[in-house]
């Protein structure tokens, strides 16, 4: 199914399951001793993320959880982002785009806020990395609305 | 229920001819997904009929050029549609005078300059300033930045359970300390109207300053200023079918008279050396630089349509309209509606969220329907916390809005509540 | 002579193909007392080609809706082509980043947003400010109010008896104390450009920063905000192609980051309680409320139409248009041309003054044989005091001027001379 | 040749005169003992006038002189002001406008700025009357460019 891109009414399907797992997965999971803990809002909404980080000496990413509140899009991106990022180095989080996040949900997106929606998980990821000293691709760029 | 609809679409009525409006808004026969855009995010901003558009056209066509200072035909033209449009305005709003009418980008900067140039003359420390619990974050913010400044302190003015602002505390709250009191006339939430009346005669029995942010009352009903007894009314023309890069300020003129400039630098000046500088006339004065001209032309062409239409028959019909889809909604299951639920105490504006569904991705789905709405916090997080919601779904109407796109929002609606399991 | 003549009106060289610009200009076909009007005031406000107009025409035709928050395709589009060109201009001028780029209304409040947002939180009593004397108000105004709030002291680089800044002082004037100094690239009256690297090199050894009004230059002439070494440069929409209500300013990012914000209220928000704010990233921080959007995209298209002429071309036309002009006026007696005279020192402004007859009777006349120049003190009191004048008529060009133009100027000035009993 | 309209290329021809003859009236044109003195500018030129009226006990203006510097339509209108007001009282300042005075030009003027050249001596004199208490038609109303 990833990579599908569902076209009718129910094409939210698929996200509201990966939304679903990420409630489930995130429900009273804590991640313990983080070495990253980093909150990011979309100003647009005011929907907010928490991420916290457990690297390991090795600097692969040993857990991830997040708490804070989101749509559906959001956390399904989320969901996504962990499955890509638990268990990899640290460095791994720079092929993570929006865009793949994106493709992955298999919907189409339509509005700068639903962009911002998707990537709200990846960006919060990236800064905290960034803030921590981790060199990551800037993931405010990503933020910008594109043009011809 | 049928009878509003039908009330609404009997042309003989008093109502718009909404039929004929619409053929001045091409953009509504617009397709998206096989359907005709159900354009609902108007207290976001409105669409603009061609008789602004043209306005502005024929500016850029025919004599486009600077203000005031051109010794040339284009340049005289330019300044009489300009300095034109502040007396339209000012009629629109019915303020003394076209000099007490500052153009400004929006109502954000408008709020900006009474706190920037007010504000910070008149406020001192210990002073308090007064906003209330459910402001845009426009006429929110200024207030904290200048109370901070100056060490006054902000009181604001709490809400009702039925999203009316409440007053019971009002001798308390504003009180002989309180400089200045600044509300919105129209709440672009929950769309209820202040009462303006109450808290302009107690602010005015402690001799303190009222600001009305007017973004969602002026393009929807009558406004006069001199009837509303305020010091202050803000407004923006892109909400009310003027162009984007135009707002208002109407101030009292003592109190424009008595305050120093804002933005300073051309145009406004009298007389510059090198030591200091001297002020030029209102509303010049407040106008620093070159103006945005098309702008403001344009400006004048949305308030020439407005009053042409009449702004009774613009609110009875978005009375109408609001009530028809208050009932509509009603029958919605899951479905919570924000507000006062009188039509005749709200403008329309309507503000709910379907079970739990997060609103952007109910949003996302009206969006699959051609239907236009905002999702989000709509720049009142105060407010948004207070109704405990993460964000609202909002549809808003004017003066195109039919019960039709009430229907696809009312069927979109019943739809959701498949897509996301909520039946 | 006849050789600058021959060699603009030669397609065949690398100037501009001005015949084909002109159609794009179909403004400069209008009529004014039996001919085509010679638009000569572009250092007030160009005019907008078709491709700039059309952009505007299209987002209000075709996806006209408020930008960044919406859940639909229109303002999905509204705000690409919004931030688009906010790229567009950072590529233009050589930002490292859209995110330096702040879109305001006009050169004027861009310079007020530094003194108020910059200026308020890093200046100092007994800090001192450096402007020069023949700042536009807009460059003066605004440290001078400035100055006083902070009891700092403003002081100016003065002129040299050809028109130029006056450096031989510079390392006296900027000194130790200097916490700003503030300089247009080219001057509005006198065309001349500023020697910008020695001034940003002294100001840069005593740790000030530097404020270049760019609202001349970026017009006009290729602009490398890297290569200037500036901390800031403002300009404005509407004198290079774009419509009114537009302008920019371009700050370094350190700087901008840690600036507070200037104009608050929506969108340049990231959260709010009502005990306080927090903000937005760049550039969103300072543009708060609903931008001008139509004007962005439309300042978007003027930079694409400038870009694919090429700025080095747009310059190369504009010093063969003055060299030609410079050159026929000096023929007429009584004629004083003010500023610099080598064309490689200047831009395409020249103001002259005819005998004793005041500038606006002069521009009258003008006026009357469908020249259009502007008259008065041009925003610059204090240069004009300098220039020991009342006043100064103003002829400024741009990428549709011809020496056809230049000729019909000369003829009238002539003919001027008999008008005013001066021959 | 008041009111009359010449539109060749020597249309200023008039104005020229009299502005000649304003130069020469107010050259070395002291006014005694003045009830009124009042300064005004055109804030989009510069140019600027400074008043000195006389009035009698009857509210006649005796005398008039104007300081400052001006465009020729900007002198000639005063003089034509000074002609319509000189030896009459304050209250007659009420019926002059700045329409009856260009049309006394003779020219046609075709911008603001050159309206505010035309209106600054009348401007003046209402504005210094005002502020000395004489109730007089508000000035600066003029000043605000005329739509349909
Ligand atoms: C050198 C200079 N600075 C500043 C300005 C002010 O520009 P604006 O009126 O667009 O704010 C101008 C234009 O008049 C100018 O020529
Ligand atoms: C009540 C209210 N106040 C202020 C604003 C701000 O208006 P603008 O963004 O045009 O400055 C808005 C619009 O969003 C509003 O609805």
């Amino acid at each position: 199914m990833p990579g599908e891109t569902v076209r009718d009414d129910l094409e939210m399907e698929y996200v509201l399951e990966l939304a679903a797992a990420f409630d489930k997965q995130m429900r009273g999971h804590v991640v313990q001793n983080p070495d990253i803990t980093f909150e990011d809002s979309n100003p647009l909404c005011g929907d907010k993320f928490k991420v916290s980080l457990k690297l390991n000496e090795d600097g692969e990413i040993e857990d991830v959880g997040f708490t804070g509140r989101g749509c559906a899009i959001s956390r399904a991106s989320a969901m996504v982002l962990i499955d890509e990022i638990q268990g990899h180095s640290y460095k791994d989080v720079d092929e993570v785009t929006r865009d793949m996040l994106i493709d992955e949900l298999g919907i189409e997106i339509n509005s700068a806020v639903r962009l911002k929606c998707a990537g709200l998980a990846l960006r919060t990821v990236k800064t905290g990395l960034q803030k921590s000293g981790y060199k990551v691709t800037n993931a405010e760029e990503e933020d910008w609305a594109e043009t011809d | 229920m049928i009878d509003t609809r039908d009330k609404i679409l009997d042309t003989n009525s008093e109502s718009l001819d909404v039929a004929a409006i619409r053929r001045d808004f091409p953009i509504l026969d617009e397709v998206e997904n096989g359907q005709k855009v159900a354009y609902l995010d108007n207290g976001a901003s409105s669409q603009r009929p061609e008789q602004v558009i043209n306005a502005m056209l024929e500016y850029y066509h025919k004599y486009n050029a600077n203000i005031h200072r051109g010794v040339y035909r284009w340049s005289e033209e330019a300044t009489r549609g300009y300095e034109g449009a502040h007396r339209k305005v000012a009629r629109f709003i019915n303020a003394y005078s076209p000099r007490e009418v500052i153009f400004t980008r929006n109502t954000t900067e408008s709020l900006n300059l009474v706190a920037y140039a007010w504000g910070r003359a008149n406020v001192r420390e210990g002073d308090e300033i007064v906003s209330t619990v459910i402001e845009h974050h426009s006429n929110l913010v200024p207030w904290q930045i200048l109370a901070a400044e100056k060490k006054a302190t902000l009181r604001y003015i709490p809400m009702t359970k039925t999203g009316q602002l409440d007053i019971s505390d009002l001798n308390t709250i504003v009180n002989e300390k309180t400089k200045l009191v600044a509300f919105t006339h129209m709440s672009n939430v929950l769309g209820a109207i202040s009462p303006v009346d109450a808290i302009v005669k107690r602010a005015k029995e402690v001799g303190a300053v009222v600001v009305i942010d007017g973004a969602q009352s002026a393009p929807h009903m009558p406004v006069d200023v001199q009837a509303l007894g305020c010091d202050f009314y803000a407004f923006s023309g892109h909400k009310m079918l003027g162009p984007t890069g135009i707002g208002v300020l109407w101030g009292r003129r003592a109190i424009l008279e008595e305050m120093p400039p804002f933005i300073t630098g051309g145009d406004m000046i009298r007389d510059v050396t090198l030591a200091r500088s001297t002020w030029n006339d209102l509303p010049w004065k407040f106008e620093g630089g070159t103006p945005s001209i098309a702008e403001g032309i344009g400006l004048g062409a949305a308030v020439d349509y407005l009053s042409k239409l009449g702004m009774d028959k613009v609110r009875q019909h978005e009375i109408e309209l609001t009530a028809y889809a208050l009932e509509q909604m009603a029958g919605i299951p899951d479905l919570t509606i924000y507000g006062p639920t009188d039509p005749a105490t709200r403008g329309g504006i309507i503000s709910f969220n379907l079970g739990d569904v997060h609103p952007h991705d109910l949003a996302t789905m009206l969006d699959r329907e051609a239907i236009a709405v905002r999702a989000g916090h709509h720049c009142c997080q105060p407010l948004i916390e207070l109704l405990e919601a993460t964000a609202t779904t909002r549809a808003s109407f004017y003066i195109y809005n039919t019960p039709e796109e009430v229907d696809r929002l009312v069927a979109a609606l019943h739809k959701a509540r498949k897509v996301f399991h909520l039946d």
